[in-house]
C-alpha cells in the first residue's frame, strides 16, 4: 500500500557560531553574560523610553497650547491630575464589574448548554439539520 | 515582425493549439459521468438536505477533479508538461489540500471539534447504553468478512467495512491508511447510508421486534453532575487507548474536544474548535475527497461492490444493535428492560438513527418518546467505531 | 524560472507486519476476525460501564446522604424520577423549539442578507470601506 | 575563571561583538529607503484608510522584511552563519509562512471567501453586463505587450499585465508561478492603482463619453431567483474552467465559495470562509508579500517600470470596459442600451470602480442611479481576470 | 543541538512549454498573445452570457405564466418595471444605512474596547481568569 | 477453512497476540507516573483554574503521549513497525501537528495574537515603566548562570533561564531553538511558577520594601492619544529589533498584533488574530508540548533541577524589579517616585504579578490602587523577555 509521508529531515548537529563557542569558555559562570545581555536589554528598552518620553512631552505641550488657545479663561497648570484619577477609578469600577460579568456570562452558557443538549446535531460531522424527506 | 500573412497563419495555428489545452480537448465520457455524480450530490444536498455540509463540498470537489485538461498524466515535481491544475499533479492546490487527507491529519481535527459538540449525558445516566454502540459494530466486521468473499485484500476489505460505523471522518481516516485508492468511494458510500438510515432502519427494527417489545417504557435518565461530565472524556480516553492504542488519533481528539467542553473553563477553545476549526477542515476535506474521485478509478466494479457492502453493512449493524438489546434483555429485571427500537441507534449516523428510534416507537404508543434514550447508544455508537477503526488498523497497518 | 515546491515522498509499498499477512492467510473466511474485534471492541467499551455503573452509584449514594443530611423530613426513596421525566419533556420541548428556532433564524438572516447586498466589500479583498478621501 | 583585567577586557571585546550583531552594523541605505515605503504605505492605510485590510500588513511586512541583520546571505539548512531571521533563510518563521505564497495557496482561498461575499444578482439579471468584464482585460493584454516592449521575458510581462486585472490574490498568484522575483513589485503596483481608480478613471470616462450617453439610463434590474443564484456558480465554473483549466484554482475556488453561499444549506461554512479563514490568510499573505520586499530586488530600474506598466494597464482596462459599451450600443434598440459609464467597473477594483461610475453619473443627471448596473461589471472583471490569468498560465508556465 | 526543519526543494530552472517558447519568438510584440487572449477571455464570457440569457428568459416566461394563471386580472406586459426601480432605491438607501451602521458600530466597539482594557487577560497566553485561591 | 479444533487454537492465540498490541502489554511504571502528572495539572486547571486554557491540552496531551504502545521505537517513515501512534513516529498525527512546536512557528503566533489583545496606554503614559520591565529579566540571566554551574549546557541553560520571562510562548519558542529535548520541562515550569505568582513575589516584595516606600502615592496616568498608540508598535518593533534581530519572529509578531488593533481600520483582522488563530494554536502548542513529555525524558534529575532554577530565576526577577524601582527613585524627585510594589510586575505573568502589587498595595492603604500603575511593568515586561530572548538566540544559536 503506498502511503505519503511528509519527508522531513532532522538536520544533524547544528554548529554553534565560533565566537558562541569560545564564549561559553572563557564565561563558565555565566558573568559576562548577565553583564552584556543586561545591558543589551536594558539599551533596547532605554531607547523605547526615551521615545516615548519625547512624545509625550510634545503631546502634552501641543495638547495643553490647543486648549489654551481655545479656552483662555481656564488654568491647566495643576488640574491636569483630576481626569487622571478619575479615569483610574473608572477604569477599576469597570475591571471589577467585568469580573462580575464574567460569572454571569457563565451562568448564561450555562442555560444555553442545557437548551442545546439535544439539539440537532450530526455524528456525520453536524451535516444533517433535519430529517431527509422520504 | 512576422509579415501580416503568416501572422494570421501563426494566429489561427496557435488559436487552435490553445483549443487543445481546453478541456474540450481533452474530454472523456468518464469526465462526463463524473460530472453528472458530482452535480446529483450537489442537487440531493440542497434540495433534499442530504449532508449539505459534506455533499455540497464533496459534490463540487467532484466536479473540479473532473474538469479534463491537457498533460493530466504528468504529475512529478518539475516535470515540463505538469501545469499544477490536477489533485494528482505535485505543485497544484489541490495537490496541497489533500496532504490533509492522505496524511491522516483532517480526520482526527473534525473529530476535536465533534467532541466538543457531543453531550455524553444520557450515556453516563445509563451506562448500560454504551454496550449498544459495542454491538452495531459488527455491520462493520461483518462487511469485512463479506468484502474478502468479494476478492478485497484484507486492509481493503476492512476499509469497507468501517462504512458501517457510519461515520464519515472515521472512514476516511481508516481508508486513508488502509486504502487510500478507495477514499472516494467508501467516503462516498458511508454518507450516501447515512442519509438514508431513515429508509433502511424501519423495515429491521419492525422485523426483530415484538409489538410487546415496542411498548416497554424506560425510566427517564437522571440527571448527570458536572464531575462525571468531566471524568467522562478522561476515563473514556484511557481506557479505550488502552485497549485499542491504534484509535488514538481519533478517540484522543474526540475525547480531547469533549473535555474542552465539560471541563466549562475553556469554552472559548471549545466554541473555536467547534466553529471556525471544524468548519475549516470539513471544507477542505470534501473538497479534496471529491476531487479525489476520477473516473478511472470511481466508475469501476469495485465501487458498485463498496455500495453493495455498504447497504450489507449498515443492515447487519442495524440487526447487531436492535438484537443485542434483545438479548440483554434476558437478563435485566422487569422495569429496567430496555425498548429494543433503540438498538439501530448504536450505528450512530447521528442524530437521524435516534430520530427513527423516536418515530418508530411513537407509531406504537403515542406517548412513549424514545429520542433521549437512543441518544446514548447514538454517541457510543462513534466511540464504538473509532475503536473498531483502532483494531483494523491494529492488524491491517 | 524558480518555483518551490514541498517536496513529498509516497514512501514505496508499506510491508504490513508478518503476523497481519499470515492472519489474513489463515482467516480467508473473516471469521476469526470477527470474534476477535469484537470481543475487544466490547472489552473496551463494558470497561467504561463498568467505570460508570460504579461512577454513578457512588454518586447517588452521595447525593442522597447529602440531601438526607440537609432535608431529614424527606423521603427520597421513590420520588427520584420524578424530576427525571420532568427534564425528559423538558429536553424534548427545548429540542422541538429549537428547531423552530432555526427555521426563524434563517429567515432573518435571508433578511440581513438582502440588506448586505451591496454593503462595501471589495474585491481588493474587501480592504477599502470607505472612498478614499482625493 | 578569567582574571579581572582580562574580563573587563573580555567584556567589552564582547559587547562590541554583539553590536556587529545588531541591525545598526548591518545598516545600509537600501534598508532605510525600504523601512520609509513601509511607513508609507502604513500611513496611507491608517490617515487615507487605502485599503488598510492589505497595506498595513504589506506595509508592516516590509519594516520586519528590512531589519537588517548579521548572516543574511546564509540561506540554507543547517548553516552555521543561518540565524534564521530573514524571509530567505531555511528554518525562519517568515521562510515558512511565505510558502503559502510561493506554493500558490493563500491566493486561491482568498478567493475562496471572497466567492462567499460576493452577490452576483445584478449580473444574472442582466447577463450583458458580463462582456464588460471581459472587454477590460484589454488591460492585461496591453501592459503584456508594453512589457515585452521594456524587456521584459514573456512570464514576466504577463505577471506585470495582470496588474490590470485589478485584483490582489489573482495578481501574486500569476506572479508566483511566472515571476517569483517580482511578486512584490506586482503586489504593490496592483494595490496603489485600485486605490488611485477614483482618480485615475474620471478623466478617461469623461473623454470617451458624449454627454448624450452619460445621460443614458438603464432598466432596473429584476429581481433574480434563488434557483439562478445556485445556477450560476456552478455553471460558471464548468464553462469557464472547460475553456481556462489553468484558472482552476482560482476559478473553482471562487465559485465554489459563492456556491456555499448561494445554497443557503451551507451558511455556517460560508461564514468561515469569509470570516477567520479570509482573514488569517489575508494577514499572513500581506505580512509575507511585505518582507519578501528587500532593496536589492526591489530598489530597481524594475520596480519603476512595472509602476509605469501598471497604469498604462489600468489606462487600457478602462479604455476597454467604456468603449466596448460604446461598440454594444450599436447593436443595441433603444430602452436596452447600456450606460458606458458603467464601463470602468468591469475593471473591477471593487467597488471603488462602481462607485466612480455612480458619482460621475451623478454629475451629469442628479436621479441616475448607475451604482447596481455597475456592479455587474465589477464582479465580472474578477471572473474576467481569474479567465485571463489562466490563459497566461497555459501560455507561460 | 538538533533542529527540525522541513526541506524544501527550490526545484532547478522550470522548462516552459516548447510551444510557449516558440510562441513568443514569433509574438514579439505581443499582438498574436493580444488577439488570442482576448478572444479566448470573450468565449468564456460570452458562453456565460448565453446561458444566463437563455435561463433568464426561461425564468421570465414562467414567471409571468405562472403569475397569469392566478391573477388573470392583471396586466403584466409593462409594470415589471416598477418592483426593479423600487428594488433599486431600496439596495440603494440599504447601502446607505449600511454605511452609517459601520460608523455606530465603530463608536459601539470604541465603547466596549475602553471598558476591556484592564479586563483579565493574560501574557501567559490569556490563561487565568481569576486569582488562584491560594 | 481450517478446522475447528486449530481455529479455536488459532483464535485464542491471535487474541493473545492482540494483547501484546495493547498498552497494558507495553505498560511501565514511567508510563504510570506521567499519567498521573497528566492527571494532576488537568485537576489543577479546572478546580483551581490555573492556567486552563494552557494546563488542560498540556494536561491532556501528557496523558495522550503516554498511552503505552507497541513499537513505539519505530520511529522512521516507512518502518514496519511503526504503526504511527506516537508523537515521536514519523507520519503519525502528534508527530504532524508537533511541527508547529519544533519549527518554532506556533509561540510567534500566538504572540501575533496577544499583540492583539494588549493595550500598551500606562506604558505610553508612563514610559519611565518600560524601564522595570528590562530590571525584571534579571532573573533570566541569574537562572542562566545558576543553570551553567548546575552542570548545563550553555544552549540549555540560556533556555532554562528564560523561564524567569514568566512567558510561555517565549519559554517554547527558545527552547525549541536552543534545546528541543527540554521544551516539555521548560514549558510546565513557566506555567508552574506563573501560576505561583500570588504565593512566590509576596514575601520578596515585603523583604525588600520599607513601610514607606509601600505608603507611595503614584501619579494617575494621563490619557494617551490614538496616535500614541499607534506609533508605539511600530517604533518599539523597529527599535527592539535594530538592537536584537534574533527577536524578531516574537517582537515582530507582538508589535504588529497590537498595530492591528491600534490602527482601527483593521479591527476584523485583529478580532480573528486574538481570537479563532490563538485558540487554534493555543491547543495544538499546549496538546503537543504534552504529548511531547515522556517518562524516558521527563522523569529525570534534569527536570528536577530545572524546576528548582524555575523558582530561583522568578525569585531574582522579583528582585530584579522591585531593586530597580527603589534605585530609580534615588533619582526622581519628590512628587514622581514610583511605589517599589509595582517593580514584581515588571516580571510579566500578566496579569497575576500586576494583582499582586495591587492586593499588597493595599494591604497598608487601603486607598492606594496600584493595579494601573503596574499594568505598564506588566507588558514591559513582555517586551522585555522577548528582547532577553534574542539576546540568548544571538549567542547560542
Ligand atoms: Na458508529
Ligand atoms: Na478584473
Ligand atoms: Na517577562
Amino acid at each position: 500500500m503506498m502511503i505519503s509521508t511528509l519527508l522531513l529531515t532532522t538536520a544533524g548537529a547544528r554548529v554553534p557560531g565560533k565566537a558562541a563557542q569560545e564564549f561559553s569558555e572563557k564565561d563558565p559562570s555565566g558573568i559576562a553574560m548577565i553583564v552584556i545581555a543586561m545591558t543589551v536589554v536594558f539599551i533596547a528598552l532605554i531607547l523605547l523610553f526615551l521615545v516615548f518620553k519625547y512624545v509625550a512631552r510634545l503631546y502634552n505641550i501641543d495638547a495643553r497650547n490647543r486648549l489654551r488657545k481655545s479656552r483662555p479663561d481656564i488654568d491647566f497648570s495643576d488640574d491636569e491630575h483630576i481626569p487622571g484619577e478619575t479615569l483610574a477609578a473608572i477604569s477599576l469600577a469597570l475591571h471589577l464589574y467585568h469580573e462580575q460579568m464574567l460569572g454571569l456570562e457563565d451562568a448564561v452558557i450555562t442555560f444555553k448548554n442545557a437548551a442545546k443538549t439535544y439539539s440537532p446535531w450530526s455524528s456525520k460531522i453536524y451535516g444533517l439539520r433535519r430529517t431527509p424527506n422520504r | 515582425m512576422v509579415t501580416s500573412g503568416n501572422f494570421w497563419a501563426f494566429l489561427s495555428a496557435n488559436l487552435n493549439h490553445f483549443l487543445e489545452y481546453t478541456s474540450f480537448g481533452n474530454f472523456t465520457i468518464g469526465h462526463a459521468v463524473m460530472i453528472i455524480v458530482g452535480l446529483v450530490l450537489i442537487y440531493l444536498a440542497i434540495a433534499k438536505e442530504f449532508e449539505p455540509m459534506l455533499l455540497i463540498p464533496i459534490g463540487f470537489g467532484i466536479l473540479l477533479g473532473n474538469i479534463p485538461f491537457w498533460g493530466a498524466q504528468n504529475i512529478l515535481v518539475g516535470d515540463p508538461g505538469n501545469m499544477q491544475i490536477g489533485i494528482n499533479q505535485s505543485g497544484s492546490l489541490l495537490n496541497y489540500l489533500y496532504y490533509g487527507v492522505s496524511l491522516g491529519i483532517f480526520p482526527p481535527l473534525i473529530f476535536l471539534g465533534l467532541g466538543a459538540m457531543i453531550d455524553f449525558s444520557t450515556l453516563i445516566s445509563n451506562p448500560k447504553l454504551i454496550l449498544i454502540g459495542a454491538a452495531a459494530q459488527l455491520g462493520i466486521f461483518g462487511a469485512y468478512a463479506a468484502a474478502l468473499a468479494f476478492g478485497f485484500q484484507p486492509g481493503e476489505a476492512g476499509a469497507i467495512g468501517i462504512i458501517g460505523g457510519a461515520d464519515g471522518p472515521t472512514a476516511i481516516f481508516v481508508a486513508s491508511k488502509l486504502a487510500p485508492g478507495l477514499i472516494g468511494a467508501i467516503a462516498i458510500s458511508a454518507y450516501t447510508y447515512m442519509a438514508l438510515v431513515p429508509v433502511i432502519q424501519p423495515p429491521v427494527m419492525r422485523l426483530l421486534t415484538t409489538n410487546k417489545e415496542r411498548l416497554i417504557r424506560m425510566k427517564p435518565p437522571r440527571t448527570v453532575s458536572k464531575l462525571e461530565k468531566i471524568l467522562f472524556p478522561i476515563i473514556g480516553m484511557l481506557f479505550t487507548c488502552f485497549i485499542v492504542p491504534a484509535g488514538l488519533p481519533l478517540l484522543g481528539m474526540l475525547f480531547f474536544g469533549n473535555l474542552l467542553k465539560e471541563s466549562t473553563v475553556t469554552k472559548r477553545l471549545a466554541d473555536t474548535v467547534k466553529g471556525p476549526l471544524i468548519d475549516i477542515v470539513t471544507i477542505l476535506i470534501g473538497l479534496t475527497v471529491g476531487a479525489s474521485m476520477q473516473a478511472t478509478t470511481f466508475l469501476t466494479i469495485a465501487t458498485v461492490q463498496i455500495f453493495v457492502l455498504g447497504a450489507v453493512s449498515f443492515l447487519i449493524a442495524t440487526f447487531g444493535g436492535v438484537m443485542f438489546v434483545k438479548i440483554m434483555n434476558l437478563f435485566l429485571k422487569e422495569g429496567n428492560k430496555m425498548n429494543p427500537l433503540i438498538g439501530n441507534a448504536g450505528v450512530s449516523a447521528m442524530p437521524d438513527s435516534a430520530r427513527v428510534s423516536q418515530a418508530i416507537g411513537l407509531e406504537y404508543d403515542k406517548t412513549n418518546h424514545l429520542l433521549m434514550h437512543a441518544m446514548g447508544p447514538n454517541v457510543a455508537g462513534i466511540i464504538g467505531s473509532a475503536v473498531a477503526a483502532g483494531v483494523l488498523l491494529s492488524f491491517f497497518f
